[in-house]
């Protein structure tokens, strides 16, 4: 059960009232009276989201996927397989153009339906969706490509062929090559962020947000299971892990966020999705002609910086930015 | 020989016996009473059986170096970014975790000699708040390697972890990103990094410096893996088998370089620094003083 | 513009009727029989269901390029290094399949453009000894890639061979050695190599330059693979499934980015080149004339 | 039925007569002139070999193994796996010391006894091998270790998982490796030298060749049976490959032979395989001290001068050696 999808079904009646006024009439009282009605009761339910709220924003079943921001794209040519063992659909990458600019592109990717969400497992990748990854990353690299990724997934998959097959290893050589990259990279988390296996393909020169996305260590559900034995208690995890946009962008671990309208992305996707393009665009042509030395020597720095702990005095000696 | 700088401090033969220590000590596979100070005068192994207790990390720091050991990052402490509580407050877990294992976080790292080789170690403890990586570990295990490059020495890290510490929220997570960071950079010159994944070894810890190592060592029957056991139990709904993620089934399918029992830990590695670290860097007047201590 | 240098010969759409061609082909797929001249006209592809058949290098390159094709590593041609003889003599059976193909050797090679982009392009053909790979074909394409790498050309390779040269012993198989080492020089300079794989890849140039590319396309429902089927059904003792090999199959599998039906593949190509080459790095002046020309 | 194995049956008899006589008596006319009948019978079987007894030799069941190469190392410490999938038993590698020299070591393992050999894949190496042995390359460089290999396989595994795990690609990688490594790499062929599954271990700046070792494009059953369709003719086909090790010398595609002992490497396995171990210390020794970018341009010097074609005037442009 969504809490995003559930308030919303208490506006339906209503919006379709206002359908139905607008189209016998564009100007009456009653007209108008109900537009500031639904307008100040969005703004009530959607005005000021909790943690929680948010999280169920990024799970919105119509917020746009990765998929809406690949058919958004210039042009998108896939690129398959780790060159070893599976091509793995919960990632796609491939090369892409952006407003004109060539990229490589890599995506977590949810179904938009069960049967799609099946074969992408849920937009849980699986090692040979990170070595696939990596394979592109070094492909950009060499070819001097910028990176551009979009993030959307409750975790790296945690089954039992992921772990034969060193998910471990293939996340952590995911980091590396981003590490080793000679081209700017440019992450967006768009949905879910969940843990590592969004960090695989998120380590970046700058990390743009959607305001509503969410990014965390763990999964509210999961840290709720094991701080409390009790996964009902997520909505408290959530609030605790600070998972938000505003959280991360004050903590230096996301640079830049991009506003949602009231009531989340998926109220305009399209629009939403563009204006997501834009800002990375944006980022990108500040990146641009920047040598493959100095964006590693900055991103080195920016995350060597990231963290926050006290010296012996007590006091901070890293402090937040 | 110079002046050992201002910023290390010394620790010789540092020796913890937590304060719950009790006489004796039951073996969980044979079920045999041990006599506690036999166990670890035996390095955590029964006796018995040769089942490998987790271990203390000063207690591996003196079974593996051949004399001093130089301890740094002593002054990076835990911090509260998220003024976080669950059941308590963090700051209470870190005190009680800090009392409980005498340690400042959840890695102890410096530098040492293993039977002349002057090496940056690192040492993972389960036993501060399960070996989780926060920001202090993360930025202890950075400034490890960053030392160590700056040094040119061979790198040695002992992992044991639960993963990325919720208590530090993305903080935490990030650290996966620093340590990459530094390992890469690291490599860069030539001498080798080395892990040694001790029991439980998962999630951030695992997916981050634990897998990029040169070469990666797996202490006998340790649990290593990304998703732990029982998430996976939940996921699929059925009982793993019993060898699952141990570090015998990770050597069968590719994974690890070796499989270790701990009493043969520290010739192995002396080994594996006389293949991989070219001798002839170090000069003979290098060879009596640790270079560490040249700065 | 400069003149063409000496060593370069120009083939303006040269296309090929083998001796034996009668009028009527049928399709081995739907059993159609096919005028022949509306199969060429449809680049080797089944009017009627789509199916491919193998297509002549020359062929290819027709369907391929803007305008002119500059052929190199025409002087380059087979010797008899092992003196070879089995039911004909090998410069027997060379002279045969030169005849029968029109061709000097089972790979083409040289420099045209691709909706504008210059490009090096090399196109094995099956007719000629079964596309097998021999001093010659490993000469052509070292000095393809070698060229291509002095102009700072993207290079396309299309395969099709049996594998190594019998006939031409451990010197056939030293060509994976050459032309592997040639793809890593060329790499060097940031501009893509592509292959695309058409039915047959297999032996030792799947083994090498074929699966050492930047991108590989495979052409729908191509044999691939490193071991032949008849080998793998003798080692295994059974029928092999139906798709096993196919472009299909390793798409799944992951050994592929694509896999590309015939009538899509110039257009996919001129994609490719598109997004993997800067065209910045090409001047006006060298827009309208191919780059190449100008040594 | 090896050749070579029936024929030394042939002089079991004699031989045993000649030690029963040794025993009573180290002088007597008897011994002398049976000795010397051995001596002659030893080489008139033995003396001049044709190619299908030298592949008889290459396979005879008491040949040194590359476990013999590897138990008289210095030292040698196995790194086991691909860090993907498996550890492949039909490879192994590790660190070495060879002649107080640390080098990194791959060897193809064909095993002694039928156990040993269906767990081996009687030294038919999957991908997982293959890529065992790449990242064992990469890693060598990266130490500045020379790579030092022994190639002993009838051929890369031809079985569906191999092919489903993509061996071509695994066999190129290990190939493109080798041509990056920036450090001294010596290959020897001490039994079998299979096709590709033999070079992608064998690209090298100096390769030694056992004298009855022999290394082919095709197995001559292999070639047999494509010729004639019949495996039966291998005798011709051997001897129409130019498998050997003479051969291989003149075509230049061998640099360095190590002859054999009257009757093969078996007769004195030991003191073959230090003859061996010293003709791989001697060549490293003169390589030693190359810088990695005059090593990488010498080896692309030497495979790009390997082969025989004529030019249009029907003369040979490029010469054998
Ligand atoms: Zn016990
Ligand atoms: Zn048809």
């Amino acid at each position: 059960m969504n809490v995003i999808v559930e308030r919303e079904k208490s506006l339906v009646e209503l919006e379709a009232r206002l359908a139905q006024l607008r189209e016998r009439d564009t100007a009456s009282g009653e007209l108008r009276a109900l537009e500031t009605k639904v307008e100040e009761l969005r703004r009530d339910m959607f005005g000021r989201l909790s943690a929680w709220e948010r999280v169920n924003m990024a799970r919105h079943p119509k917020r746009p996927l990765a998929s809406d921001y690949l058919a958004a794209l210039d042009a998108f040519d896939e690129l398959h397989g780790d060159r070893h063992f599976r091509d793995d659909p919960a990632l796609a990458g491939g090369f892409a153009k952006l407003r004109g600019r060539r990229v490589m592109v890599l995506a977590q990717q949810k179904g938009s339906d069960t049967k799609e969400n099946v074969r992408r497992n849920f937009g849980m990748v699986s090692p040979e969706g990170y070595r696939k990854a990596k394979r592109l990353m070094e492909l950009a690299s060499r070819l001097r490509l910028p990176i551009v990724s979009f993030v959307d997934t409750s975790g790296a998959d945690p089954g039992i062929g992921s772990e034969e097959r060193a998910q471990s290893e293939a996340i952590a050589s995911c980091l590396l090559a981003l590490t080793r990259a000679e081209v700017p990279i440019v992450a967006t988390i768009v949905g879910e962020g969940g843990s590592g296996g969004a960090l695989a393909i998120a380590l970046a020169d700058h990390v743009i947000m959607a305001e509503n996305a969410v990014y965390s260590v763990a999964s509210p559900e999961g840290c709720a299971a094991i701080l409390w034995g009790d996964a009902a208690r997520a909505p408290e995890a959530a609030e605790r892990l600070r998972l938000t946009s505003a959280d991360l962008n004050t903590f230096g671990i996301v640079d830049e966020i991009v506003a949602e309208p009231l009531g989340g992305a998926h109220r305009n996707g399209p629009a939403f999705v563009q204006k997501m393009l834009d800002a990375v665009d944006g980022a990108l042509s500040r990146l641009d002609g920047l040598s493959g030395e100095t964006l590693r020597e900055a991103r080195y720095m920016k995350y060597r910086r990231i963290g926050a702990w006290r010296d012996e005095t007590g006091e901070r000696a890293v402090a937040l930015p | 020989m110079p002046p050992i700088p201002e910023w290390l401090r010394l620790r010789r033969d540092k020796s913890v016996q937590p304060e719950d220590a009790s006489l004796w000590q039951k073996c969980p596979r044979c079920n045999e009473m041990l006599y506690r100070k036999d166990v670890a005068a035996n390095q955590w192994v029964c006796t018995r059986c040769g089942y490998h207790f987790r271990m203390h990390a000063y207690d591996r720091i003196n079974a593996l170096v051949d004399g001093d050991f130089v301890e740094i990052g002593t002054e990076i402490l835990p911090g509260d970014p998220l003024a976080w509580t669950d059941k308590r407050p963090y700051p209470a877990k870190l005190e009680a975790d800090r009392e409980k294992s005498k340690l400042t976080e959840a890695v102890v790292t410096g530098f040492a000699t293993l039977d002349g080789f002057p090496v940056a170690l690192g040492v993972m403890d389960f036993n501060f708040r399960g070996g989780t990586m926060g920001t202090v570990v993360g930025e202890r295990i950075a400034n490890l390697l960053e030392e160590a490059r700056r040094r040119r020495l061979p790198c040695i890290i002992f992992t044991a972890s639960g993963g990325a510490r919720m208590e530090e929220g993305m903080l935490a997570l990030m650290q996966m990103a620093k340590t990459t960071q530094a390992v890469e950079r690291f490599m860069e010159n030539g001498n080798p990094f080395i892990t040694v994944l001790t029991d439980p070894t998962t999630g951030g810890v695992s997916a981050s410096f634990a897998f990029q190592a040169d070469i990666i060592i797996a202490e006998a029957k340790a649990a290593i893996g990304f998703a732990g056991r029982r998430v996976i139990e939940q996921t699929i709904r059925q009982k793993l088998p019993e060898n699952f993620q141990t570090a015998e089934f990770l050597l069968e399918k590719g994974h690890i370089d070796m499989v270790v029992e701990r009493h043969d830990l520290r010739a192995t590695l002396v080994r594996m620094l006389d293949y991989a670290v070219d001798r002839r860097r170090l000069t003979p007047a290098l060879k009596a003083v640790p270079e560490f201590a040249l700065q």
